[in-house]
């Protein structure tokens, strides 16, 4: 019973209390020992709270409330719904296999370097689980630092750059988004994100909110064209960060908007939708055609992210433009499911390129990440090449993998809202296949030109095991996505209900 | 039910099993492991064809489970066992079965063996699934999953650049039909709020006068826009004009691979889904009119290339997309059941032309140029025989296969009513005369005339053998046989699969005349695509055995015509130079100018570099000595007590 | 003209000179000293305002503590005199412009008019038993006994800190690190070397010693 | 009788004084310290007097947490000095530019 009432607080300090422990520990080999095991515990953990948690209703639950700072009636307040379950086993997953794709690629500071991401696991957790805005706000801002310090201190060449354009392009999003959530404060006077839904606000405030909500989270998106930090960030930084980076920050993105914008501010939300969809379909298409002429692996997959999370951001506003031609609400929960299928498949598909393109680059001396270095390299890694085919053709759509569903049920939708949207939302099918293929191409096939590569070594166990999880998850959601939808559908109806303008 | 599911499943049992353990269990178990569960999968095929078709069961729906439910949209994986389904089950899975077996003597050096078993099971598994969905998701999750594994078969010896190339290009074609493809899908889920088969045919009627805005002020029937955007799809997949591009390429791949995907099978699901669909497409003339004139378009000019290629497979490979032409003529004439039958015995010559030159390939070490052939008749007559036999389905001479569903077709639109019917009437009795042409061209520099190559040659294995004649007999029969019951029987073959409005029933009115398949045979002197494909043969036979002078005077008297012909009318370097160049440099742009430029140099790090300008000048303020500070402290101060005092 | 009008502007005069001495002196220990006389003077206008324990508090400590180490200091280092002079003349009118300026503002400010007699009348005498030093303790001890405390620890951390900055680490001092001794591990002192032990010789003939 | 402007003003020139002495003196760090000296004085003496005709003690009780405050500024003020003298043999103020960006 306490164990069931408290689970989410341990999720989330679980694995800070594994940093600790991390960082106390004397050898690099204890220290990977041990925060693989907290990943793993906080992995399993997840299995009680996926099966406790009641998928017909939307309400909040394993919800635990306690008071933190009483002046401003500020709670230590979290509680999951369908959306942040999804996203706190997403991060859980992901937390697991950065941790143990570190133990492999990590040789300098290692202890440190477990910390930063077990930290960064629990933040997110955190993140998701929050339903006290100052909370909220202080696990979206927590979270940076263990980020920044992972690009700064295990980054590549430029990583000062890239290190200080991440944080402070976020940090300037969100700075906006706290003021919004202090004028909310001001009108509610309490900071209980429910206690904001509903509030009909005037229609200048709203969309000054919604405004302020647009950077904090269109910078974590990325959408266009407040994007560039993402390609700089992924670059430099070591692959587990890029895995984060890719399968849960970007998410954090899309949270907002489902968990922010569309409910607090619906009016806005309806009026500016077009302008959102265009956003969206300019990532689709524009960061499509950039990623083709990309020259460095992680800029390529980087760019792609940003198209696929245009996918994501185009599910969520459709939504008001579907429900302007059709009648009943349930013609929009396509969209919007669609939108958070994305979400995760985009987490595997991506989150395991990045893996990849972190496993060859360490099996060079140059640690090169760009494409002209290599060539062949299917014939000297067969597995990896497999592996990283599916993987591929995830990030490229394919029917019966995980990047299918979210695509599929978004240009689905679209269609709906007109024909031209669904046609531009649709090009990606041409500019995915382009820009992934042809790199694959360029890295796999071919003859071998550089002798480096005649040296390489196929996987090994550990990295392996990464992929065979990551393939698991990539044809599970492909072929069966019903246990992610499932608990999905109460909470959709619930967001789509909270989200129409009245 | 069960047992079409596992039709599909066995050979994806075995692709997995090849895959995974391929290389553990060794070459031999890997082919006998596929080929037993591809076989069992065959046998199971054939006994489903015998039930639903031969015994007129009706026919079997059945959902297999519940993938995406969604509001009010339930997306199923659900198959659907009809004649149509049957019939095509019964013809990918004998083909495949045979390519399984052909493989083992064709591949029987290549180090990646057991891949390539994989790659076919798998692809057997996917064609059967788009052949067996009930519905347009599953008919899409075949549909790309037969691409995928063609980008993969085609790209199989990856080391080889151009492999690799033509594998890209197949897949990025096939992804450009694939847009108009999932957008008619979305069109077929918007408009009918579900995507089985059944209901949405039978919801046809209701929306025949609805219009849906396609572009701000352009509004279009919905039953036409939904049709022309699977054509689309079907464009990419089935190789019609302008969406052909990638077919040729595609030889780059292991010739099994042709015979199996690029000629019998995979290539002629657009054909399938077309017919498929017909309850859709017959409501909507416009569309019918596009497949017609599209096919038509194909059918002549892709003939015509084929006409100067050096390559035997390329040649092959132009035929294919000329006789896909073909097809889609049928279809755009509503003689859906004969563009079936086209499709079944073209799978069966064209499989066998593919594979009997992939004998000759395999005999003369992985050499496909004709030029380095010739005179190859003596040493291996089985080869060469069947090959004649493919060719002279192909080339419609009765009494083979390719007469018989040719001829109907011809005849189909002549009879056909729909927009072009002329033209396309036209374009077929050319094609008539053009396919012969090109086809015994290449038998004739292939196994008559001087020998152009080195050292001797034999006759290829058994397991080689085997399948070529598997393949000849029913080239030869299969159209004699199956006409009557395809075609003129009521009910056809096909029964309620296909859906035909009663003002487009050309093949009832053929039916009048229809005297049984021998009649045909022997009438066939009376009509002019005989002797068009007679002077084809004698024109092939002239240019290149008897008096290959006069070609090569032609070619010097037409040069300009002979090099748009080379030069294939000049797709590829459109493609080349307007699309991948063009999208390159886009990308180019908007990467250096946009990304990296404006935003990151104007506003990201302009902004960098806008404060420090302004901190560089406010740094001079701060001297560093304490007295300035001191004094800037007083001054402040003195101004503050003013203030206070004098209340200024 | 009182007596106590007499002592205020003896002790206001001998203050503001000894003052404008400090300011003005070229050497450093007669400012030092001027400081002091200073103190004196304002001490003894303290006393005029009844704040005994104040005014001789700041004799104690300020004349007595605070001056003896500026002397110290002062004497202790090196000071060019010549170059501390530099720029005297140059600020000279700015810095009496300025003073002048806050100067006037002030007592524009605290004139009589605010705070002349009339309003501000002065207090009555107080009782003759009156003690300023009982007074002050009886505040101090109750009610701002919390600051009291922590400006005796304020005067503490100042010891430290001037200490520890103005400490200097002795050089060359012999001092047993009895943690080091207490710690030392056997291998630290000892090493064993494997040698070959030597041909048996004639055993008697050489001295025990060199076999080992 | 002496009024509470009269104490006020000698505190006030005091004050001025010391204005005029830190600005000066641009070199000599001791003669500003003493001038900080002087300015405490001065305000000292602004609080004794107001304390003295308000009848207020809390006034002098302040110039008494103001004195303990000044020795130890002017003790660890000093210590600095040293150690700066120590350091770059100079105690001349436009030599210590340090905090110069």
């Amino acid at each position: 019973m306490w164990f069931q009432q408290n689970i989410l607080s341990i999720l989330i300090w679980l694995p800070v209390l594994g940093a600790i422990t991390t960082l106390l520990t004397n050898s690099d080999r204890t220290a990977r020992l041990v925060a693989s095991s907290f990943a793993i515990v906080n992995l399993l953990l997840c299995v009680p709270l996926y099966l406790g948690f009641d998928s017909s209703s939307f309400a909040l639950q394993f919800h635990e409330k306690r008071l933190w700072i009483s002046a401003y009636q500020i709670y230590y307040a979290v509680g999951v719904d369908g959306i942040s379950l999804t996203m706190i086993i997403l991060t859980n997953f992901t937390g697991l296999l950065v941790i143990l794709a570190g133990c492999q690629a990590i040789k300098l500071r290692v202890a440190q370097y477990m910390a930063a991401f077990l930290v960064m696991q629990g933040m997110m957790i955190g993140v998701f689980a929050a339903t006290d805005a100052i909370l909220f706000y202080v696990f979206w801002e927590g979270m940076l630092i263990p980020m920044y310090l992972s690009i700064g201190m295990w980054g590549s060449s430029n990583r000062n750059y890239a290190a200080v354009k991440f944080f402070l392009y976020t940090f300037l999003g969100s700075i906006l988004m706290l003021i919004a959530l202090l004028y909310l404060y001001n009108q509610t006077g309490s900071f209980d994100i429910q206690h904001y839904y509903g509030l009909h606000l005037s229609m200048p405030i709203q969309k000054a909110i919604f405004f302020a909500f647009l950077l904090a989270f269109a910078v974590k998106v990325p959408m266009w064209p407040v994007h560039t930090w993402l390609p700089d960030a992924h670059t430099e930084a070591p692959a587990g960060g890029s895995v984060v980076l890719a399968a849960l920050m970007l998410k954090l993105g899309i949270y907002g908007f489902l968990r922010f914008s569309m409910p607090i501010v619906p009016e806005a939300c309806a009026h500016l939708a077009g302008l959102m969809i265009v956003l969206s379909l300019i990532a689709i298409v524009y960061i499509g055609l950039v990623a083709i002429v990309q020259t460095d692996m992680k800029k390529l997959i980087a760019y792609s992210s940003i198209a696929h999370m245009g996918f994501a951001t185009l599910g969520c506003f459709m939504v008001y433009d579907i429900l302007h031609h059709a009648s009943a609400h349930q013609d929009a929960y396509m969209s919007l499911e669609g939108a958070v299928v994305q979400m995760v498949s985009h987490a595997f598909g991506s989150g395991a390129m990045f893996l990849g393109v972190g496993i060859l680059a360490d099996r060079m001396v140059s640690h090169s990440r760009l494409i002209k270095d290599y060539s062949g390299v299917a014939a000297r890694m067969p597995i990896f090449a497999a592996f990283f085919m599916l993987f591929a053709m995830s990030n490229v759509g394919l029917p019966g993998t995980a990047g299918f569903v979210g695509e599929f049920m978004v240009i689905m939708s679209a269609f709906q809202t007109h024909f031209s949207v669904a046609l531009v939302a649709s090009l990606t099918l041409i500019l995915a296949s382009s820009y992934t293929l042809w790199m694959y191409k360029r890295v796999f096939f071919g003859p071998i030109m550089n002798q480096e590569v005649t040296t390489m070594q196929d996987l090994n166990w550990l990295e392996t095991t990464n992929y065979v999880l990551l393939a698991i998850g990539v044809f599970l959601l492909g072929l069966y996505p019903a246990p992610v939808l499932n608990v999905l559908h109460a909470t959709i109806g619930h967001l789509l209900s909270l989200s129409m303008p009245a | 039910m069960a047992i079409a599911a596992a039709v599909a499943l066995l050979p994806l049992a075995g692709a997995l099993i090849a895959g995974l353990f391929g290389k553990k269990i060794g070459r031999s178990a890997t082919h006998w492991v596929t080929i037993v569960l591809v076989g069992a999968a065959f046998l199971l095929s054939c006994y489903l064809f015998a039930v639903i078709v031969l015994l007129g069961h009706p026919p079997v729906e059945g959902v297999l489970y519940h993938w995406v439910v969604s509001g009010p949209f339930n997306f199923d994986v659900a198959i659907l066992l009809d004649h149509l389904s049957a019939t095509m089950l019964f013809i990918v899975s004998f083909i495949s079965f045979m390519v399984h077996i052909y493989t083992i003597g064709y591949m029987a050096d290549d180090p990646g063996y057991e891949r390539f078993f994989s790659y076919v099971s798998l692809f057997t598994f996917a064609m059967l699934i788009l052949v067996l969905a009930n519905n347009f998701l599953l008919l899409f999750f075949g549909w790309e999953g037969v691409g995928l594994v063609s980008y993969l078969l085609i790209g199989f010896w990856f080391k080889r650049e151009s492999a690799v190339d033509g594998g890209l290009k197949a897949f990025i074609a096939n992804r450009v039909g694939d847009v108009g493809f999932i957008l008619g899908i979305a069109a077929v889920l918007t408009y009918f709020n579900s995507l089985d088969y059944h209901t949405v045919f039978s919801q046809a009627t209701h929306l025949l006068d609805t219009t849906m805005p396609l572009f701000p002020g352009i509004h279009a029937s919905v039953i036409t826009v939904i049709c022309v955007l699977l054509f689309i799809g079907a464009m990419a997949k089935s190789a019609q004009i302008p969406l052909h591009v990638w077919l040729p390429e595609s030889m780059e791949g292991p010739t099994p691979i042709s015979a199996l995907i690029h000629a019998a099978t995979m290539v002629t699901a657009g054909i399938y889904m077309v017919a498929r669909m017909s309850p859709l497409f017959e409501y909507s003339p416009a569309a019918l009119s596009l497949v017609l004139i599209l096919g038509a378009t194909t059918c002549l000019f892709m003939g015509f290339l084929a006409v100067v290629q050096q390559d035997i497979k390329r040649v092959i490979a132009y035929s294919t997309i000329s006789q896909l032409g073909y097809m889609a003529v049928a279809l755009g004439a509503s003689a859906y059941d004969a563009a079936i039958f086209h499709l079944i015995t073209h799978a069966f010559f064209k499989a066998l032309l593919f594979l009997a030159a992939g004998s000759v390939i395999i005999a003369l070490h992985h050499e496909q140029d004709m030029r380095k052939m010739g005179g190859l008749a003596p040493y291996m007559p089985i080869t060469y025989l069947t090959f004649a036999i493919g060719a002279l389905a192909l080339a419609a001479i009765p009494p083979f296969a390719g007469f018989y569903s040719k001829d109907a077709i011809i005849e189909a639109v002549h009879l056909s009513t729909t927009p072009g019917a002329h033209y396309a009437y036209f374009c077929v009795l050319a094609g008539a005369f053009v396919t012969p042409l090109y086809i015994f061209r290449a038998l004739f520099l292939t196994f008559h005339g001087k020998k152009h190559y080195e050292g001797t040659v034999y006759e290829s294995p058994w397991v080689v053998l085997i399948p070529l004649i598997a393949l000849a007999i029913p080239s030869m029969i299969a159209g004699g046989l199956l006409i009557g019951p395809m075609l003129f029987a009521t009910p056809r073959l096909l029964g309620s699969s296909i859906f035909v409005l009663p003002q487009h029933n050309v093949l009832a009115t053929l039916a009048e005349d229809y005297q049984g398949a021998q009649m045909m045979a022997i009438h066939a002197s009376q009509t002019m695509t005989f002797w068009l494909a007679l002077l084809g043969i004698l024109t092939a036979w002239l240019f290149n055995l008897a008096r290959p002078q006069w070609a090569d005077s032609l070619k010097k008297r037409w040069s300009y015509l002979y090099h748009i012909l080379v030069e294939k009318y000049g797709f590829d370097k459109f493609n080349q130079i307007v699309l991948v160049h063009g999208s390159r440099r886009l990308g180019e742009f908007f990467y250096k100018v946009c990304d990296l430029l404006m935003i990151d140099g104007l506003f990201v790090n302009g902004s960098g570099r806008f404060i420090r300008f302004f901190a560089n000048k406010g740094r001079r303020l701060q001297t560093g000595y304490l007295y300035h500070y001191a004094l800037a402290m007083l001054i402040g101060l003195a101004i503050l007590l003013g203030w206070f005092v004098l209340g200024l | 003209m009182t007596a106590i009008q007499i002592l205020f502007y003896l002790f206001s005069t001998i203050a503001i000179l000894s003052a404008l001495m400090v300011v003005a002196s070229t050497n450093p220990v007669r400012g030092v000293l001027s400081l002091v006389l200073t103190f004196f003077a304002m001490a003894g206008i303290w006393l005029l305002l009844h704040a005994e324990f104040l005014a001789l508090i700041l004799v104690l400590v300020y004349v007595g503590a605070v001056m003896t180490l500026f002397l110290f200091v002062v004497m202790m280092l090196r000071v060019n005199v010549a170059s501390m002079r530099e720029g005297f003349v140059r600020y000279l009118p700015f810095g009496i412009v300025l003073s002048l300026v806050i100067v006037g503002l002030i007592v524009v400010a605290i004139g009589p008019k605010q705070f002349g007699l009339t309003s501000m009348p002065i207090p009555p005498t107080k009782d003759i038993n009156y003690n300023n030093l009982a007074e002050l303790g009886m505040v101090l001890y109750t009610q701002y006994a919390y600051p009291f405390e922590i400006a005796a620890v304020l005067l503490l951390a100042a010891i430290v800190a001037a200490i520890s900055l103005t400490h200097r680490k002795p050089h060359q001092r012999k001092i047993q690190n009895i943690g080091k001794q207490i710690t030392v591990k056997r291998a630290d002192r000892v090493r064993l070397i494997a040698m070959p032990s030597v041909k048996k010789m004639n055993v008697s003939d050489k001295p025990s010693g060199e076999t080992s | 009788m002496i009024s509470l402007s009269d104490f006020l003003i000698v505190a006030a020139i005091l004050f001025g004084i010391s204005i005029a002495g830190i600005i000066i003196n641009r070199k000599n760090i001791i003669v500003l310290l003493m001038s900080i000296e002087l300015m405490l004085l001065a305000v000292n003496t602004n609080f004794i007097a107001f304390s003295y005709f308000q009848g207020n003690t809390v006034g002098e009780l302040f110039v008494f947490f103001i004195l303990a405050v000044a020795a130890a500024e002017a003790a660890i003020g000093l210590a600095i000095m040293m150690v700066l003298f120590r350091k770059s043999g100079t105690i001349e103020v436009d030599k210590l530019d340090l905090l110069k960006g």
